[in-house]
């Protein structure tokens, strides 16, 4: 999807911030969405990439002004919720009645996990087919984006770029984060050349990504 | 248009982790020592000294270096570091040419095992909206200047793949032990957005 | 530039929200910044591009949070601080004052209003020179977008489309809105069809944009 | 990342709205009887009144439904409509085949002289986004269900051309006068995200 977190290429953000010392941590609920959200794929029954998902589908006010834990405790309730773990609104009204507020809490609803099992933990996995495209191959990546979640940024769309490297092959993102298919596939380094992405008055450099076999298409 | 709000009882961010964590609890599903250690474990274990130990020892040792860069994850490995966000680690070499630079645009993946979890800037629009766009311009801002005939090679990580810069060492350290070397090492640098320099 | 601002096509926003009775302000300081808004450009010496430029450049966590009044109003003061008619940090100084503090106001800045004066009122202009296009004719948008003002939305670049009908010529808003030049040219309705810009999926209708004669190359 | 904040100090719109005023007062820059004029034209005259009355004119005469759709802006201002925002204005046919429906993706661009300022929809993130890449979708969120061979055609105003919708006369009317049609048109219908419905 198109969403907020796609910012590869955006511009009117001001300087990039480095703050002098900073703690892993800034306040105490940051580290505990950070557990939270380590532990988010075993609590709803997901997976890695649904919890990405979880995350690009935050309102693009919230994910600017919420912060990156911010994020990680709105993607952990999500994914609790879609899964049936917890009801719609009950981290509201659990939070409303910590307040001191006369709440009536929202019953649990019926558990929904997603029908799925990984056929092997983490993202990496062999597949038997050999790699499509050779390292120095010209390809090209696809013009448009599903709804859904994908690895493919959108200023990386429709440009040509040559395969850098073969990497190991990892389930598809735009397939797991929904329970479809693992659709495991090869994965390639391919580097663009800035001018091929900003146009010629660009800087020199090269912008190297790592992209699904599904994303690409061959350079006759 | 109006202006876009959360409604107006929406608790802050700390209550709703208060909530949360009472839901979780009380359902049995969490387990207060794993959250806790999880935590600690990122506070204390998983961090940039990490990296700075694989670092230092490709500095000193040519045999590691070769197989660092030949598999990542494996020689990390050697040291004891892998877990989250550790699945399959490359290295990148910057040299005087060459220089490596890494974001993601889409999150803020990041190699946990040797870096730790990410820094503020990195997880910033700032960074990962322009870091791919105008490189020169951002790591000039950031404090390093690179010479107009350095190679800039920027990295997206986008796929499960989790890029590590293996920094320059600094002249004039020929004689710091690996231990010394691995103290003047920084996040900065294995991002690549410094560099190292000599104590 | 690829700001927030530039919104076709992206996802993530929710259902569009239709308030049932609204009044033309829903605050009297909205009534305010509008009026302040349509003479800004008179104000600081500046045009119509160049407030949209001005609305552009705002944070986009601004942006979002301070609704469409709010962009008036902080354009009104962009316009006014560069063309030096006030200081940066006048408006929030005297705000401070207003509610009671003890404030030192910032003196006012040497002026700075561009060197600019606008050939004739309005955006139209007429041009001598024929129309590069003729309905009918197939074209293609550029591919890339510069760090200033431009009316190319994004989600239509390096796209082809048909040109629909001839408008009459205007000003460019790329060099208009920073004062280089008015580089009056010939305008074309251009029609694209929806899988073009979203492809195969996409509902089937017809998306038609109007495009200065800068943002369009021929189709051989 | 840590939030994005404004500084703690930031005071809220009406009091900048108040201190842009009192700066802009006290250098002679505005005279209060211009703002009060402006704000008083938009809030009573200006309006979609003004394009109600365009649309039923050229319901109840052909000669002027000719003129509008061969030349809007001197059409309408045949009718006394001109200003701002209104400098070349086209008017967009509504047929039982054909539905057109209106836009500005970049800012907010609206016909002012027509149909007033915009209302919050047309301004918002969801309706700017979405209409240009779902408009049968969002059309039907916003209760215009179109037959599926309805030709949708959508127009991002996108240079200073602006547009008005001239949606289809209502069955059932054939009876009412010009000003009875007039009171029927609605702002919606003339945007293009909604129909005119009889009495």
């Amino acid at each position: 999807m198109d969403g907020i977190h796609d910012m590869g290429g955006t511009q009117g953000w001001g300087t990039v911030k480095v703050p002098a010392d900073e703690p892993v941590f800034g306040e105490p609920w940051e580290a505990k969405a950070f557990a939270y959200g380590a532990l988010s794929a075993r609590l709803s029954g997901q997976n890695l990439d649904a919890m990405r998902h979880a995350i690009d589908r935050q309102h693009p006010h919230d994910y600017l002004a919420d912060g990156y834990y911010g994020r990680w405790l709105a993607c952990v309730e999500t994914m609790l919720v879609d899964s049936g773990v917890l009801a719609p609104g009950a981290v509201v009204a659990r939070a409303r009645k910590l307040r001191g507020e006369d709440v009536t809490e929202p019953p649990d609803p019926t558990p929904n996990k997603p029908d799925y099992q990984p056929t092997a933990g983490g993202s990496l996995r062999q597949v038997d087919t050999p790699p499509r495209f050779a390292v120095g191959d010209r390809v090209r990546t696809k013009a448009h984006a599903h709804a859904g979640h994908t690895r493919l940024p959108r200023y990386t769309r429709s440009h040509t770029g040559t395969v850098a490297a073969i990497h190991p092959a990892q389930v598809l993102p735009d397939t797991h984060a929904h329970f479809v298919a693992e659709n495991a596939q090869h994965v390639y380094a391919v580097a663009f050349d800035a001018t091929e992405l900003w146009g010629d008055g660009a800087e020199p450099f090269t912008l190297t990504l790592d992209l699904y076999d599904d994303y690409l298409e061959p350079v006759e | 248009m109006t202006a876009i709000t959360r409604p107006p009882d929406h608790p802050d961010a700390a209550l709703r982790a208060e909530a949360l964590e009472s839901l979780l609890l009380e359902r049995g599903l969490i387990d207060p020592k794993v959250v806790d250690g999880l935590i600690s474990r990122y506070e204390n274990d998983v961090g940039p000294m990490n990296g700075a130990r694989v670092v230092a020892k490709a500095w000193t040792d040519a045999e590691y270096r070769r197989r660092l860069l030949e598999d990542g994850t494996a020689a990390i490995g050697e040291l004891g570091y892998s877990g989250p966000q550790g699945e399959y680690i490359e290295v990148l070499e910057n040299t005087g040419g060459v220089h490596n630079v890494v974001v993601c645009t889409l999150c803020s993946c990041y190699p946990w095992p040797v870096l730790g979890l990410p820094p503020s800037w990195y997880k910033d629009p700032a960074y990962r909206s322009r870091i791919v766009r105008e490189p020169r311009r951002v790591l000039a801002e950031m404090g390093l200047e690179l010479d107009d005939d350095v190679d800039i090679r920027v990295w997206d990580s986008s796929s499960e793949v989790r890029y590590l810069v293996l920094p320059e060492r600094p002249e004039g350290t020929a004689d710091l032990s690996e231990e010394e070397l691995a103290a003047l090492v920084t996040r900065d640098a294995m991002v690549g957005v410094g560099r190292v320099t000599p104590p």
